[in-house]
């Protein structure tokens, strides 16, 4: 099977989408000209043209709003922001308008966009760069919000949430984007909502998506060492979320880890292990651990950022403790 | 007047006294707490909807804020279906889901329909580029408050419709209020069409009291738009008899100005200038009136009789 | 002790902080001429003029810059949203500028500006209309969220509010403006950060913020009446949050419920009972309970709208499961 | 140029050049991996903030994007402060806590140094608007790039300050390009002092290229603005010469592009009219640019030599 970087998984399910269905087209900043600003767009604009691969200004709220208006007339537009950081001057046209319209117009107008983008912390770029926004979109109903960890779940996800009629926010992430891995030649679709067991384990469940899938590999070859067992559990897809899969995993293993890029405080983690309090409250040997970016900005300085983020070191300490080991 | 016709122009009158009428009988089905939430009327400005909609064809679009039920009654909605979602009955337009500020129509092309000040701007500007996309010749109308003209969304739209030739029509219903505030402590510049200077595009002041004149300049705009794929703004510039919303006193401004505005009504206009021509006699004028409001009885009780929606109709329309 | 409105202690609130410090000067729309949409602000015009008490544009992201702008050199903005629905469009203004500030400028430049407004669901006023933001601001590192359920509440922490040197998001709630109680006449001030126990109760902890407050006292009322004695903690500041003062109520009655009006995923519950499952895990008699909004936007229609928010019904079940009763 | 005065001049003249060494410093220490994340240069522009900030007041305030450094350079701040900020130094001027797109100074009303596009635009009318609350005769400038004169924030900003008088200089830095892409294909009219006309304020196009030219203009303008406290738009025209950040390689303009700025360089074009004066010869504009070089290589090994933030600073300044 070929090996291929995220972005170019990414690039493949842009293009074959792109061919299969003419109403597909993208548009963002430097995706075009520029073959974007992380070259997943790399080619398009040769391949489609100027009216299907479209350079936008720097205005999120118009060109998403431009989304929502042009996929209510059938049009399936695929929005990329520089990174979702920038979502935040749009955010309102994405909850108020695409999360809502198929609601408030009575299944009238379904709102088939993809929006997708770097989620989170990149290499030290500070605290208006190193927004991880998995919880504010995954709140609101009305939206699908995926996050691939591999190459091969970028392409079949991708491809997945551009056939789909809803709005979907798909997280990507800057350290992802030059990551290797087999993609098979054939097509394929990862169906939403399906999560995926990254590793299987016996003592532990390690619940990970998007970078933190790496991390958590690396975490469970040190654990590994010291005897214990770790499953990692990638949802992939955030909302919906496939918690049955978690919750199975637990039952067997008693123990339940998530790491997250994001902050803790209604994060990701905290609906992870609510739903697993609640429905493997008997089976838990400990009360679930979460792992998460510390209660500050992301600064600058490298051994500032290092300490804010979670790392193998800190996932490695979640599982000990959850494991009741020092 | 006599560009229009005559036929186009009883069609019109009539669609002013719908408008009218449906308004009214909103006011008094809030009262009597039929219909609740917020509830926008359109009563005044009925002339902007019906001198511009009437030059749509099928294929064109339009999006409006949440004062939008006389801009789908008079692209063909039926008041049944506009009052049944104003009582929040499974037969409204929207299945009781939306209320006052949320009428939309697919089949007619009615993107809505917003309550966010502004929000709808970028949604019709992508609707104008679909057109354009699937190489149609259509144009979309995106109507807007004086208030809303402030909003970041009016400024990024219309640039990108500048500069990718996308063909929206952006009109600003200025009826020289935002809520209590009038339009020049709002805005800098109450000559909102100034603002196409910085796109390179045309503006145009409009007397939006007038139907004639807005149906006979909104007639050429839309088909220099249609045509060149230009857009333009338009400062339609009108006038609401009523408070903001239902629960508004008006307090902010004075009898004698809502008066002022009164005399120089749009229908007493319109059908003056009718009667002039000899198209419409006092008589036919008072027939039609009451027809139309046999109509919006008819859709006052079609409203009444009509059911809630299911109560597992909560759960439907989340994800398509 | 005078019996006030709400409106009238916020009201109160915002002109002794005025009378104090000709730094405070309040901006919004409608919130001078108009007296504010809810009259929260009514009669400050006139007392205060126009240079401390400014109607805007409708342009929230522009004057809540404009705030954080102003807030830097020295002054503090009290902005009103009529209703947080309508920050969305100023997110990033709040999250990227006002939040950010302090930490990214190493402690040279704070913000301290209240951001105040109705938040959640009024009377059928539809799905753009009725979002509950909690979850959204307390997951922010740098910003204050506050959520007062009665007069004597409102009053003493909008003073505290104002006075903090943050940003602090204070949320109030249409159907809470009318509400009455007691408020004394001599000055007091609610320190952020503080819960407070609402009724006290033997068997069950019902954390309950904002509106919620007033149907957990009816439910109360209601399991009162079957032998079940509820303790409502109102944690009034959603962040920081008092989970000590939770904890200790669950320690004595071994069960949780939370109840709040928006949704659940990633919401303001799933914080509470993570950090409840974490610090209580040997105590729970039963999973954490949460009672939140349905999975849908809101819709108008009244019995659909009845049937997704949060009620005393919904409550008193919640109460009643966690107790395992039926 | 005369009207300046010699004085002046060689002040200018050296603050340019500390400009621009210190950018070029940046550079070296970016590809030796001792500055990271984003780094985004002035090189070219330097005209812009030294025949603009130079008219200031001590209580004058102004903020810029993420290319803030020349700003801070040319306000007073040293390059010690400003290359320990790169580095990720507790000695940098926010405590190696921002970085390359985070200059600020409490001290000299500099208020940053912000990374999303538009965001600062809004703080700056706040700073402005806060002069005025205070009741003194102070001015802000805020600087925003060509592809951030897009963003509904300036529209916001702009029709407040017009609305309110509000002591605002709105300066586009108007470089040509926003990363790749060139203005005209950002916004619909390039002539960005255009917009002035939709707010009812005066807009200028000025050549950023040439200190002079900024420096006199600028002179006028921001003393009328402090009068009047009427805003004005300015299309400050410039040209950066290299990437976007230093992670762009550059190849959406060509070679022959660069250089044709380069060939009307601001630092050459300034000190050849001192030249022509005989305020400086070729010897003394050599010896100039040395102990700039100096100064800046001081700089370098400050930051070099500066601890790392204690890892406790990482908690610390998330509250006030
Ligand atoms: C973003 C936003 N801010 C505030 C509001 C509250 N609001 C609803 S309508 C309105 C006034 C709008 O005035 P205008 O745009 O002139 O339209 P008009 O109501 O006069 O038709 C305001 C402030 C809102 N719905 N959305
Ligand atoms: C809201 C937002 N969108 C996108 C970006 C990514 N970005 C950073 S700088 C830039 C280009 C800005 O161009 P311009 O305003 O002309 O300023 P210049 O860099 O030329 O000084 C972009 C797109 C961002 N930082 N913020
Ligand atoms: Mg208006
Ligand atoms: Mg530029």
């Amino acid at each position: 099977m070929p090996v291929i970087e995220y972005r170019t998984a990414l690039n493949q399910a842009l293009e074959e989408e792109m061919l299969r269905d003419g109403k597909v087209f993208i548009m963002g900043e430097e995706v075009a000209e520029y073959n974007g600003a992380y070259k997943v767009t790399k080619g398009l604009l040769d391949k489609f043209g100027p009216e299907r691969v479209k350079d936008t200004p720097i205005t999120e709220s118009g060109f998403t709003g431009l989304g929502v208006g042009a996929a209510m007339m059938g049009l399936r537009p695929v929005v990329e922001y520089m990174s979702w950081n920038f979502s935040l001057v749009a955010i309102d046209q994405i909850i108020s308008n695409a999360a809502k319209m198929y609601y408030m117009t009575g299944g009238q107008f379904n709102v088939p966009m993809v929006m997708r983008g770097a989620n989170g912390a990149a290499a030290q770029v500070s605290s208006q760069h190193s927004h991880n926004l998995e919880s504010f979109y995954a709140h609101i109903p009305g939206l699908i919000v995926m996050a691939p960890a591999t190459p091969y779940d970028a392409k079949g996800m991708l491809k997945a949430a551009i056939r789909d009629n809803n709005p979907v926010i798909f997280l990507e992430n800057e350290f992802l984007y030059g990551m290797t891995g087999e993609v098979p030649e054939e097509e394929y679709i990862i169906p939403i909502g399906k999560g995926d067991i990254k590793r299987e384990g016996t003592d532990v469940t390690l619940v990970a998506h998007l970078r933190q899938v790496i991390l958590a590999q690396e975490a469970a070859d040190i654990l590994a060492k010291e005897g214990i067992s770790v499953e990692i559990v990638d949802p992939r897809t955030i909302k919906p979320l496939d918690i049955d899969l978690i919750a199975e995993s637990v039952r067997k293993t008693k123990r339940l880890v998530v790491t997250e890029e994001g902050h803790s405080f209604c994060g990701f983690g905290s609906e992870v292990a609510t739903q697993i309090h609640d429905l493997c409250f008997d089976d838990l040997d400990h009360p679930v651990v979460r792992v998460s970016q510390n209660e500050n900005p992301l600064p600058y300085a490298k051994n500032l950022e290092a300490e804010s983020l979670p790392s193998v070191e800190k996932i490695v300490a979640g599982v000990r403790k959850v494991m009741y080991r020092k | 007047m006599k560009s229009i016709g005559k036929e186009e122009a009883l069609k019109m009158l009539r669609q002013m006294l719908v408008c009218r009428r449906f308004e009214e009988a909103c006011l008094k089905g809030y009262q009597q707490k039929h219909i609740t939430g917020f509830c926008h009327t359109y009563i005044g400005q009925e002339a902007v909807a019906v001198g511009t909609l009437n030059h749509l064809t099928e294929e064109d679009s339009f999006v409006t804020s949440y004062r939008c039920h006389a801009q789908g009654l008079v692209r063909g909605m039926s008041a049944r279906e506009i009052m049944a979602e104003m009582y929040g009955k499974v037969t409204g337009c929207v299945r009781g889901k939306g209320g006052s500020m949320h009428v939309f129509s697919k089949e007619l092309n009615h993107l809505g329909g917003h309550g966010i000040v502004g929000g709808q701007i970028p949604v019709g500007t992508g609707a104008a580029f679909a057109g354009k996309y699937e190489g149609k010749k259509v144009v979309n109308i995106t109507y807007f408050g004086d208030g809303a003209s402030a909003q970041g969304t009016f400024h990024e739209s219309v640039n990108l419709a500048a500069l990718w030739d996308i063909p929206c029509i952006y009109i600003c219903e200025n009826n020289q209020y935002g809520m209590g505030t009038a339009t020049k402590r709002a805005v800098a510049n109450t000559d909102i069409q100034d603002q196409a200077a910085g796109y390179g595009i045309k503006g145009y002041e409009i007397n939006g009291l007038d139907a004639v004149e807005v149906y006979t300049k909104m007639k050429d705009i839309i088909a220099e738009v249609r045509e060149t794929s230009r857009p333009v703004i338009i400062n339609m510039v009108t006038y609401r008899y009523k408070g903001h919303s239902v629960s508004d006193a008006g307090l902010y401004r004075t009898k004698d100005e809502v008066k002022s505005f009164m005399d120089q009504d749009c229908i007493n206009r319109f059908s003056a200038q009718m009667q002039e021509l000899g198209w419409i006699d006092e008589d036919a004028y008072k027939a039609l009136d009451k027809e139309v409001k046999a109509e919006i009885k008819d859709a006052v009780k079609f409203a009444e009789d009509s059911p809630w929606p299911p109560l597992d109709e909560v759960a439907t329309h989340v994800l398509a």
